[in-house]
């Protein structure tokens, strides 16, 4: 252990803005990448469910008349 | 009621018609003809006032339509050959605004009219995907909620297919019958029976009629 | 040499191949990540010169090493997409770019912060910085190009040409920064000079360094399968898939 | 009336949302330009901070004139530009909204970027918020008359560099008051008249330029 | 062969002496940014000589990015590109035809103009020759390296700024050694090592560019 | 003799149409129809080699005409929905340039073209500054002076008046007799007698195809 106590470790010897302010910032972003990642997969999944709705549609669609 | 009187259009020092006279009453479809760059679209052009002619007026309703443009274009409803259409938009956003800038007041349903003009599932696929004929049809939706009474068409026909064609005549006549104007261009014949339209066909000037 | 890939070459296959290394990935990235914060933080030594602020390194490095890795990772791939026309691995391309970009942007991030208390200022125009700096722009261009593209097979296909042309570029890049920085003012990071660190410091940076990686290999791989899921929509597989995990979802609800 | 100002801003707004990226271009445009100078110019951190002000003026220019062609352009190619003409409401209001939401979408972005290139070119506080108070005013005045250059130029082919030779003599004065209000500041002197004359000229911009705008507008769509 | 490359060019050239300005835009434009400069800055003659080549060179970068835009866009838009891609000719030997085109009309005119400015920037004359002879090699390379990313943006509606986003770090080691050249001249050191590195990396654009663009093109028109 | 295998083709992750296979020999025209959006844009843009088909093969006298383009190229004439006309040249300095370009091996009078396709008069004018359908016309004419077998023409007709439809398809016809061949579209119906051409009707994929 290189800190005596708790608070030393997080006055990270004077630096703790810039130290913490780094890890926080990295942590952030990898969080952030994390999500976007996850919730493309998400979005994938809805879009392939609406074009299933769409193509229903169209098939309800097709045997009207007076469509151009 | 749209009056022309004695309408000269001049392009590039190139006299495209001179003395050119028509008035269309409502309930009337005027279909203007002409071979290849005689000057529909010009003359189109002068009737929306997007240009002004080189002599000769232009009434609406017994006012000139730079008079007061605006209570104009509340009334006038142009389709040209570029369509207006936002490529990065979806065809429903295009509708939407189409309809909240022009005809505000009228009731309308975008999904409805896009299964009209035959869109049903490409509702929400940017317009710049689709086909050249299924952009026009975004464009010609407009007529579906347009409360607009004089209807200006520069070949609307253009890239839509024959069943499309159909049933945008029956539109037409519809339009007609409830006191509309319709003035189109096309050079496909119309299928519409001769007595709901009448005709303007356009000439080269002749010789003698080249210069003013 | 890609005899071994060849069954796999097939988007459905390395769907589910992929989803069975994923995990592998993961249990060598988390504990790694773990292990290798709390003794960086809290059990490595500090400093004799730097004090406690040298600890930023244990992100730093790691994040600078491996936006690199993820650079060469996406030339090698859009060297074979391109020349073997494999669509899989224009896929890995786009897959791995923000990835190596967020890498990039750590590594930027966290140099600026340990800049500051070290050189006084968030930037200087260093060579490094400047090199890195301008990879990071090498990345988004590549991400924004390729998502501007509707059609992800063209998509894929152009951040690949792209890549490849950054490729030529970076060295280029890297060694015209480090002499025009050196004619100007070669003395602006004397006070950076590396010492020969203990090892009770590497020791941790080594861990760290493994722990990016592996993370790095888990999130290709899980951005992988959403580029083929996405391509593949079409596909019968991809549908039932939706449709199961749909039902699921109802279910659970 | 308001109605058609509103409608318009949203449709070009979701326009640039479309494409996401077409939101964040100015802003990496304008970043990249300002990393540009440092490498052509030199590193000493002092040069840097003097010609600081200068740097990021002229590469906001640059930024709007860059997207100043899709301010009507594009709408002029599909037709979009033709109908808005058409469209029963007063055209300068039309195109007032038109101006407003390319200020959104490239005058905004370059403010909330700023004070990350004040880091790289290392500014002094006092300097920097002269350089954000002259951006927030200077920006919407390059973004009208910007406005002017685009519609004389849009009937043309190839405009875009035309488009510059207009705009640029005409946006010189914004350039030198906003500079010397800045120089004012890093001197510690009081730079408020200097805003002052800057926010004239924005109203000057706001109230006459709609109306340019939409006589060139007549004249170029003919 | 070399038939369709004459043909290509004399297009390029025939269109743009149809709309005279065009010749003339990219000097204009030069020169504007070139006299900006000054006024943002400040007007000290060792300051503003310090910092002149890097401004020519920032300024001749984007009066090139500002054209670009012309050299494919145009024909994507009307559909000549769609044709030139369906001659019976390679197309990479097609797409140098373009791109020298494009540097005749853009690099030549700003090598023409630029001793009128090393006047303007109180430039001494072994500074100047520096600054010139780097722009004669370095400016094809900036037509290459830019017609790339016009390739691989063409299809795309508003690619304009993403245009710069790639092309900008492309086009960064060229500057940086252009400026290490010109500042050798201007120390008296010679700087021929330089030159040699440039005109190296010219020689390997024009070689490979051609390729890249081809491929680019054949996925954006498609 | 073109030839198609099994060709699909998806867009945006949407199947166009599936299992796609004909074959056209010399002297043959080929109409291609269908509604609009159906795909035959995309097909032809596959057909010439602009994009490639998600599966299935192209021949060209039994090679795929991506393994050799630019001698396919040398017998193959595409006209699309875009002109390729440069508007800011003249029609003649267009007309010129394709010739040169394209079929420099062909005798050919810049003037008596632009005479045939009615611009005359007109040769010197910008193209920006024709009518829709006399730009149009600029495009058309590379067929006047074209020696490509194989035409490939995108509804030719657009924007074109009823002469210049008959006198197009007078020309295609003649082209198909000197053993020619042409894949066109059109929504137009065909006033060619019907023994000259055959059709290809495309439809939109059924439930059971659309999914590969
Ligand atoms: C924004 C600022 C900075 C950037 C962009 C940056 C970038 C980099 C890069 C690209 C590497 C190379 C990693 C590799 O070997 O693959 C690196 C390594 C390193 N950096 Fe930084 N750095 C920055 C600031 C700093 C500061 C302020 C310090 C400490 C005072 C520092 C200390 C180190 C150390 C110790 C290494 C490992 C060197 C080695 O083992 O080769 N960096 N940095
Ligand atoms: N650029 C594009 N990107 C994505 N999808 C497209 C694109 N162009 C067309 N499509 C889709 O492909 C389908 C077929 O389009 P295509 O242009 O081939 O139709 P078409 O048969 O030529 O119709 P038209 O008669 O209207 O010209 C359309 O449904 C459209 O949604
Ligand atoms: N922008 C322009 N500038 C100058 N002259 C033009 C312009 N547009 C058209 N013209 C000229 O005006 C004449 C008429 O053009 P216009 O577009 O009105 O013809 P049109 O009847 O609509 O033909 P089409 O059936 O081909 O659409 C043409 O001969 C053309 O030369
Ligand atoms: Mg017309
Ligand atoms: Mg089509």
């Amino acid at each position: 252990m290189a800190f005596a106590s708790f608070s030393d470790f997080i006055a990270m010897g004077g630096y703790s803005f810039y130290v913490w302010l780094a890890y926080g910032i990295s942590l952030l972003s990898v969080v952030f990448l994390v999500i976007n990642t996850v919730s493309k997969r998400k979005k994938i999944f809805s879009q392939v469910e609406q074009r299933l709705l769409r193509e229903q549609r169209i098939k309800a669609a097709e045997n009207k008349e007076g469509i151009l | 009621m749209l009056q022309c009187k004695n309408l000269t259009c001049v392009r590039e020092e190139r006299i495209l018609f001179n003395n050119l006279s028509f008035t269309l009453s409502a309930g009337e479809i005027l279909h203007v003809e002409g071979p290849n760059g005689v000057g529909k679209t010009s003359l189109f052009r002068l009737l929306v006032g997007l240009s002004s002619p080189y002599a000769g007026e232009i009434n609406w309703q017994q006012q000139s339509i730079m008079s007061d443009r605006e209570s104009y274009y509340k009334t006038m409803l142009y389709i040209g050959h570029k369509s207006g259409i936002k490529p990065e938009l979806t065809a429903l956003e295009n509708l939407q605004f189409y309809h909240d800038l022009y005809n505000p007041k009228v009731e309308f349903d975008a999904w409805e009219v896009l299964m009209l003009v035959g869109l049903v599932g490409y509702e929400n696929v940017p317009t710049a995907q689709l086909s050249a004929g299924q952009q026009r049809r975004v464009a010609l939706a407009r007529m579906w909620f347009s409360d607009c009474k004089l209807w200006i068409l520069d070949e609307p026909f253009t890239a839509i297919d024959k069943k499309g064609v159909k049933v945008i005549e029956d539109l037409l006549i519809q339009h007609a019958k409830k006191g509309g104007m319709v003035v189109l261009t096309t050079h496909q014949d119309l299928s519409i029976p001769t007595e709901f339209y009448k005709k303007l066909i356009l000439h080269k000037p002749t010789t003698g009629e080249q210069y003013v | 040499m890609w005899k071994w890939l060849h069954p796999y070459a097939k988007a459905e296959k390395s769907y589910i191949l992929s989803g069975k290394l994923m995990p592998w990935f993961l249990a060598l990235a988390l504990p790694t990540f773990i292990v290798g914060m709390v003794w960086g933080l809290a059990f490595a030594p500090a400093d004799y010169q730097q004090g406690d602020s040298f600890r930023i390194i244990y992100i730093h490095v790691p994040a600078a090493m491996m936006a690199m890795g993820a650079y060469s990772t996406m030339a090698i791939a859009a060297f074979i997409g391109l020349v073997w026309q494999i669509r899989l691995a224009e896929m890995t391309v786009a897959a791995t770019a923000p990835i190596g970009a967020v890498y990039t942007f750590i590594a930027l991030f966290t140099g600026a912060a340990w800049g500051k208390p070290m050189w006084g200022a968030w930037w200087v125009w260093d060579a490094r910085l400047t090199s890195e700096l301008i990879l990071l722009f090498v990345y988004l261009g590549i991400i924004a190009l390729y998502n501007a593209f509707s059609d992800k097979v063209l998509a894929g296909r152009a951040a690949s040409i792209l890549t490849l042309v950054g490729v030529i570029n970076l060295p280029i890049i890297h060694f015209s920064v480090v002499w025009w920085n050196t004619l100007h003012q070669g003395a602006t990071i004397t006070k950076f000079d590396k010492p020969s660190m203990a090892t009770e410091m590497l020791i941790p940076l080594l861990i760290m360094i493994v722990s990016f990686a592996a993370f790095l290999g888990f999130m290709v791989l899980y951005r992988f399968r959403n580029e083929i899921l996405q391509r593949e929509s079409h596909r019968p597989w991809v549908i039932a898939l939706v449709k199961s995990s749909s039902s699921n979802d109802s279910q659970g609800a | 009336m308001f109605n058609a100002f509103i409608q318009v801003v949203r449709k070009e707004l979701l326009g640039a949302f479309r494409q996401q990226s077409d939101i964040l271009n100015p802003i990496w445009f304008f970043v990249i330009v300002v990393t540009l100078f440092p490498l052509g110019i030199g590193t000493d951190p002092a040069l840097l901070a003097r010609i600081a002000p200068g740097i990021i003026w002229v590469a906001a220019l640059l930024a709007a004139l860059l997207s100043f062609e899709r301010l009507f352009k594009d709408d002029y190619i599909d037709g979009s530009l033709e109908q808005l003409m058409l469209a029963p409401h007063p055209l300068t209001w039309l195109v007032s909204a038109k101006i407003f939401a390319h200020w959104l979408l490239t005058g905004l972005p370059i403010l909330l970027v700023s004070p990350l290139l004040a880091v790289f070119l290392s500014l002094e506080v006092n300097t920097f918020w002269a350089l954000f108070l002259t951006l927030l005013i200077g920006t919407p005045i390059l973004s009208l008359l910007g406005a002017i250059g685009v519609a004389l130029t849009i009937g043309l082919r190839k405009g875009g560099v035309l488009l510059s030779l207009i705009m640029l003599p005409l946006s010189i004065p914004i350039l030198i008051f906003s500079t010397m209000a800045i120089d004012a500041a890093t001197y510690g002197q009081s730079y408020l008249g200097l805003l002052a004359l800057l926010a004239a000229m924005l109203v000057a911009a706001v109230t006459l330029a709609p109306f340019a705008i939409a006589a060139s507008l007549r004249v170029s769509v003919s």
